[in-house]
């Protein structure tokens, strides 16, 4: 677990973060290239490769044809082949047209060849509802890849982890899964000139506190920033655990936490049935069954297609207030 | 860049549009007047933020539903993707419905669940706008099954055909692959229609699609007969061609795929900047304007139109349009503690969710007739 | 929860079972048609159609060609359109290139369009490792897909089980994703020949004990009763109970047997990442913390892609030894 | 029921192939009883049960690789489906390496974690046998694009073309369509070789596939030029045709596809009754067989062949086989303490699985020359 960060004063755009850090990268390694739909000449779908087919031309920002199975495809085996793809799906809810390459081919790779070929390519995009995109545009693919083993999987809340956690995915010898948010993209955050990397696998601790522990990844991490203020108020402390990644899981963390607050609510943009949640839940009675005071809670969108309507969609994805009570709920308060 | 094509050389004499009445051709110019009008409003109702999420207008493109629906009847199944008010209103959906749909009310067609991408309409066999690029192919192919398989297997039914529209850009997934073959196998009588409106998104279909000025190459590979509209934008000569393409694959239960050329004015969806193409090209489009084409055709050919009348029946598609968007805007939105878990199952069954339980949803009062 | 079957001394297979529940529904409703891969001249690829195509005919029962996106989709619109498709997938492992139309349209239709259709269609198949197929074709899709609102999953553990839940199923006004094994088509067991069907979420009790609540579905449910059989005889004694679906998942049952074990393993044949089985036990916490004795244990595949080499599959799947050694786990004995 | 079609016509003095030296044609011959007898030998270890899963022999088909594998380079990569076992030997990989990774050994081409279905082959830049129909295909185009974009933005390579087989049910599935697409757009150099053998397990071609009897119109559809060679029986044949279809596409980097007929002598996989086809049917290709076909040009046109050389060949290959049978025996089946948690990833992160931790795999030391 880290809770350091570079020291900055300046701001940038979550999607100015993930642009830095694909531009970085490529102009360190030639072999980096990124393929998706409306990369070049459109700039990006919102704008995230905005300038790269300038600096980087028609070879290496490639705009692909509504074909996300053949060009995720074509991606993994490039990958085989020694080079360093990035694709970009528009949105994750658009790669499941592409389950297929994505789950049986790159992931698996490594070990159906014993060892002789891996994947290291990076699948990216948005994620996840808000927006009013309704419910094939919403999809929270956490839930239902991350039972997948054989690829990384990083879910950045903030600019600083969108930069650092790409560059790392880049670099990386294995498929990543990289999941961003529309919601997000327009966010500012300190971000360093400097170079830096984040690794997979350690937890930042974005506030302490003694009564409960609250996870979270992703764009719900922000509402559990929201609910610790709110709840501070009412001299209630969280700890406010961003796991950046979930797959690998840093339950170290975790796992330390609650054995201080005995107490865990997790907080999970993706439906609840078998979601990444449940699986924080059960690593935790694993490890630390015996220091848990109340059962740990679970906090996801609600078990339902996304709704459409903002009244509905509001209400179906987490959001402060039941964050609030659910806390509240293992302390006894509800 | 495309270039538009001007309905030329075609005999408006004697095409199959000649044979019918004045009134069938009123009927279409306030079709394609109601849906312009329509989105006209559903722009302004976007930028106003009554409308939110993913929104894709139809301007330009009116005359593809309009003529080719003339040649259907209404059992016929439709479906489409997502740039769907027109086919919603040109199949007879109540405008109010469709827009309250993309305000998110209760009285939408959908119940505001499925917003703009996405209009069901059961009594009017529309299947739906789709949101995911090319996944209403497949559909479109069970359709033309059911139908099929009702007519011959449960002898219900007549001959049916039903018509799948699908963008440029979604020639380039491999549902339509697999679909169009499957309409090849097994015969099935749907009706693949290309939107050609020259671009998905910022892409030009010849930097995305293979055989881009020989659409018909992609339906020979399934050996289904292909028909190819250049004057899209007309929808006489829409009709003329479509009628009889549409009454064969209805005859011989066959399939087929027409590559239809149109033009959007508008950008992809609301947030488009739309770098990708000139104001001229965008200009020589609107020269052959379906409303202005129709309208000319009506006064000049036909007699049977005056500027007056014309202006008589803007006004009154407005009132019907403005109706729409008041009525939109006084709905009720609909309430999360009974609407957020209805609709979920048809037959809610307890514990099937840790979040549940599911509801039986109300059947929708302004559209499905039949529930 | 159910304890009761219907008593008879008919011995049939599983397949036979599936293809009886076919047949009968056939014939008692000319909407229902069954459509897939060699399903139709070839008698089935594992022979569970065998004879159908000479009673149905050939527009009845279908062969398509390998185009599982695309007749997935024709099933889900001719369901919408008022017919009954039965989709057979060759194996499950093949969903993964129709998962747009699986997940997107089938589960999703009736919510999309507020109500006016939804899709009563049953997609099935063989799902799970077993007999070293390896890693693309070993798909346990539990793991993946019952994070998916919007439909039933079943998934039998014996003929009796796959006959009854077949016929509800097929008469089910939603989407069903029934999940057969390849592994158990040739296992005999008794099946009546009265008409009978079985409802979506009711467990069934397979074995009663005080010691330990043993929790699974299909396959597994076998080599925990292996597993009861054993422990009984160092006198531990093991509820097993049989799920039958996991969407509906019959929760109360297992909350009234773990407040009278105390103890919960759940066995369950997909990977453990935010699987079924977390799923379980995340309820189990939900409903029943205070009553567990012991942290819930999970019985899961290994976190591996599929192996194809006899040993390793044994090592990787869930079995007998893996089971005993939980329970004894949650009773402190190692 | 497909129809046998014989070399005839071909003027067998002039081809490609009459201008190479006899010993490459005496080594297609080799190669080609190479693959027979080790087919041979795994039908019976499948019988012995000492080979599980599925399991496709390529018994008939064995001109198709040395034919056209005869016009690639070894840098040049290769990848198919999991009718593969003659695609790895004809690559060169070490018969030893194919019978022990279908025993399950740790000595197999990958360690025993793939079998029959996935044969790779790094040194010999055989990408794999693959399992899901059709898979392999935009991996296909992928191998394309990488060798094009080494040779063009890093200056690395040659000119490379890929080969991507196929069989004809794979033709149906949709990620076929977006690969030729992305391959015509992106003008890849690959080669799709459609391993035309009549059937998809059970279902005749014409059954299943749209145009059957012209799959060239499937390559048109995207602009992609097409060589259809009927007698893919004769190793000598499909060379000719081949060897300058393939050249222009390296040259030109661009793509091609190739329906190439070939026959299936044993059923689809080892559990196939074959009520689909008649004895008569398999007869008729029996005659054409690339072994005797090639063996008797040997003898009769080039004189440099005598039946005892042949008898002698045999010999020595089956010598080999009977080899690669008693190493695969012999072989150490995977241990699950070392090997189940190893190759998941190539760099294993701490906390990457609730049931590791993942190790780092041993090379592989058979066939994995540059790990
Ligand atoms: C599978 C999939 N990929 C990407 C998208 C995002 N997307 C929505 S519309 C669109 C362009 C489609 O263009 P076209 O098919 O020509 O239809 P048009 O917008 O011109 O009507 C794209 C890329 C999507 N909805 N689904
Ligand atoms: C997507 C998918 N669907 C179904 C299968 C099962 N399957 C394996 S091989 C096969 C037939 C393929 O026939 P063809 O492509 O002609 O190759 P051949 O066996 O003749 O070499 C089928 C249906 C599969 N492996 N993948
Ligand atoms: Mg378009
Ligand atoms: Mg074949």
């Amino acid at each position: 677990m880290t809770t350091a960060m570079i020291e900055t004063t300046r701001q940038i755009q979550y999607r100015e973060a993930l642009r830095e850090a694909m531009s970085e990268e490529m102009r360190a390694d030639k072999r980096v290239f990124l393929l998706g739909e409306e990369v070049a000449e459109y700039n990006g779908a919102y704008k995230i490769s905005q300038g790269m087919l300038d600096e980087f031309g028609p070879k290496r920002i490639i705009d692909s044809p509504i074909s996300e199975n053949g060009f995720a495809g074509l991606g993994i085996a490039a990958a085989m082949h020694g080079l360093r793809p990035i694709i970009e799906f528009m949105s994750w809810s658009f790669s499941l047209v592409a389950a297929d390459q994505i789950l049986n081919n790159a992931p698996k790779m490594l070990y159906m060849s014993g060892g002789q070929w891996g994947c290291p390519i990076v699948f990216r995009g948005n994620d996840g509802a808000g927006g009013q995109l309704a419910s094939t545009h919403s999809w929270c693919v956490e839930g239902l890849f991350a039972n997948v083993p054989g690829m990384h999987m990083a879910i950045p809340s903030c600019p600083y982890d969108a930069k650092g956690l790409l560059k790392t995915a880049i670099r990386c010898n294995d498929p990543v899964f990289f999941l961003e948010s529309e919601r997000m993209l327009g966010d500012k955050g300190p971000v360093p000139e400097e170079e830096y990397t984040i690794p997979f696998g350690e937890a930042i601790l974005r506030a302490e506190g003694d009564d409960c522990t609250l996870v979270s990844f992703g764009r719900p991490v922000n509402f559990c920033i929201e609910a610790m203020v709110e709840l501070a108020k009412e001299e209630i402390s969280c700890d406010v655990l961003d796991m950046r990644t979930i797959r690998p899981l840093d339950i170290d963390s975790i796992v330390r936490s609650v054995k201080k607050t005995g107490r865990l609510v997790v907080v999970d943009q993706s439906w609840p049935f078998a979601s990444p949640a449940t699986e924080v839940i059960t690593q935790v009675c694993e490890r630390a069954f015996d220091y848990l005071d109340h059962q740990p809670v679970r906090v996801n969108s609600d078990d339902v297609p996304t709704p459409y309507a903002k009244e509905l969609e509001q209400a179906y994805l987490p959001h402060k207030g039941k964050i609030i009570e659910a806390v509240k709920s293992t302390l006894g308060l509800v | 860049m495309t270039t538009a094509t001007a309905s030329k050389g075609r005999d408006r004499k004697t095409g199959a549009s000649a044979m019918l009445p004045d009134d069938t051709l009123l009927g279409w110019l306030r079709d394609l007047v109601l849906i312009r009008e329509f989105e006209i409003r559903t722009m302004q109702a976007y930028s106003n933020a009554q409308i939110g999420g993913f929104c894709h207008v139809y301007n330009g493109q009116e005359a593809v539903v309009v003529g080719t629906f003339a040649a259907t009847i209404k059992d016929d199944p439709i479906i489409t993707a997502y740039r769907d008010h027109g086919h919603a209103l040109a199949r007879g959906m109540d405008p109010k419905a469709c827009m309250a749909e993309m305000f998110g009310k209760t009285t939408g067609c959908a119940k505001g669940k499925g917003g703009s991408m996405h209009m069901f309409d059961r009594p009017n066999n529309l299947f739906g706008g789709h949101g995911i690029v090319s996944a209403q192919t497949p559909l479109g192919a069970g359709l033309a099954f059911a139908t099929k398989y009702e007519n011959e297997v449960l002898g219900e039914g007549e001959k049916r055909i039903s018509l799948c529209f699908l963008g440029d850009g979604a020639l380039n997934q491999g549902a339509l692959h697999e679909a169009m073959n499957l309409a090849g196998i097994f015969s099935l009588p749907v009706i693949y229609i290309v939107e050609n409106n020259g671009y998905s998104m910022g892409t030009a279909i010849h930097r995305g699609t293979t055989m881009s000025d020989k659409l018909e190459a992609k339906a020979a590979a399934y050996g289904i007969e292909s028909l190819t509209i250049e004057d899209g934008m007309d929808v006489c000569a829409i009709y003329d061609k479509f009628k009889p393409f549409a009454d064969a694959c209805r005859r011989d239960q066959k399939p087929g795929f027409v590559d239809l050329k149109t033009y959007r004015y508008q950008g992809h969806s609301m947030s488009d900047p739309q770098k990708y193409r000139s104001k001229d090209e965008v200009g020589s489009y609107q020269e052959l304007d379906p409303i202005l084409t129709l309208k000319g055709q009506l006064i000049e050919d036909r007699g049977c139109l005056t500027e007056e009348d014309f202006k008589a029946m803007q006004k009154e598609v407005r009132a019907i349009v403005r109706e729409a968007v008041k009525f939109a805007e006084n709905s009720p939105s609909p309430d999360p503690r009974t609407e957020l878990y209805s609709d979920v199952f048809t037959d809610p069954l307890p514990n099937s969710s840790p979040s549940g339980p599911y509801t039986h949803g109300e059947a929708n009062h302004l559209t499905r007739g039949d529930a």
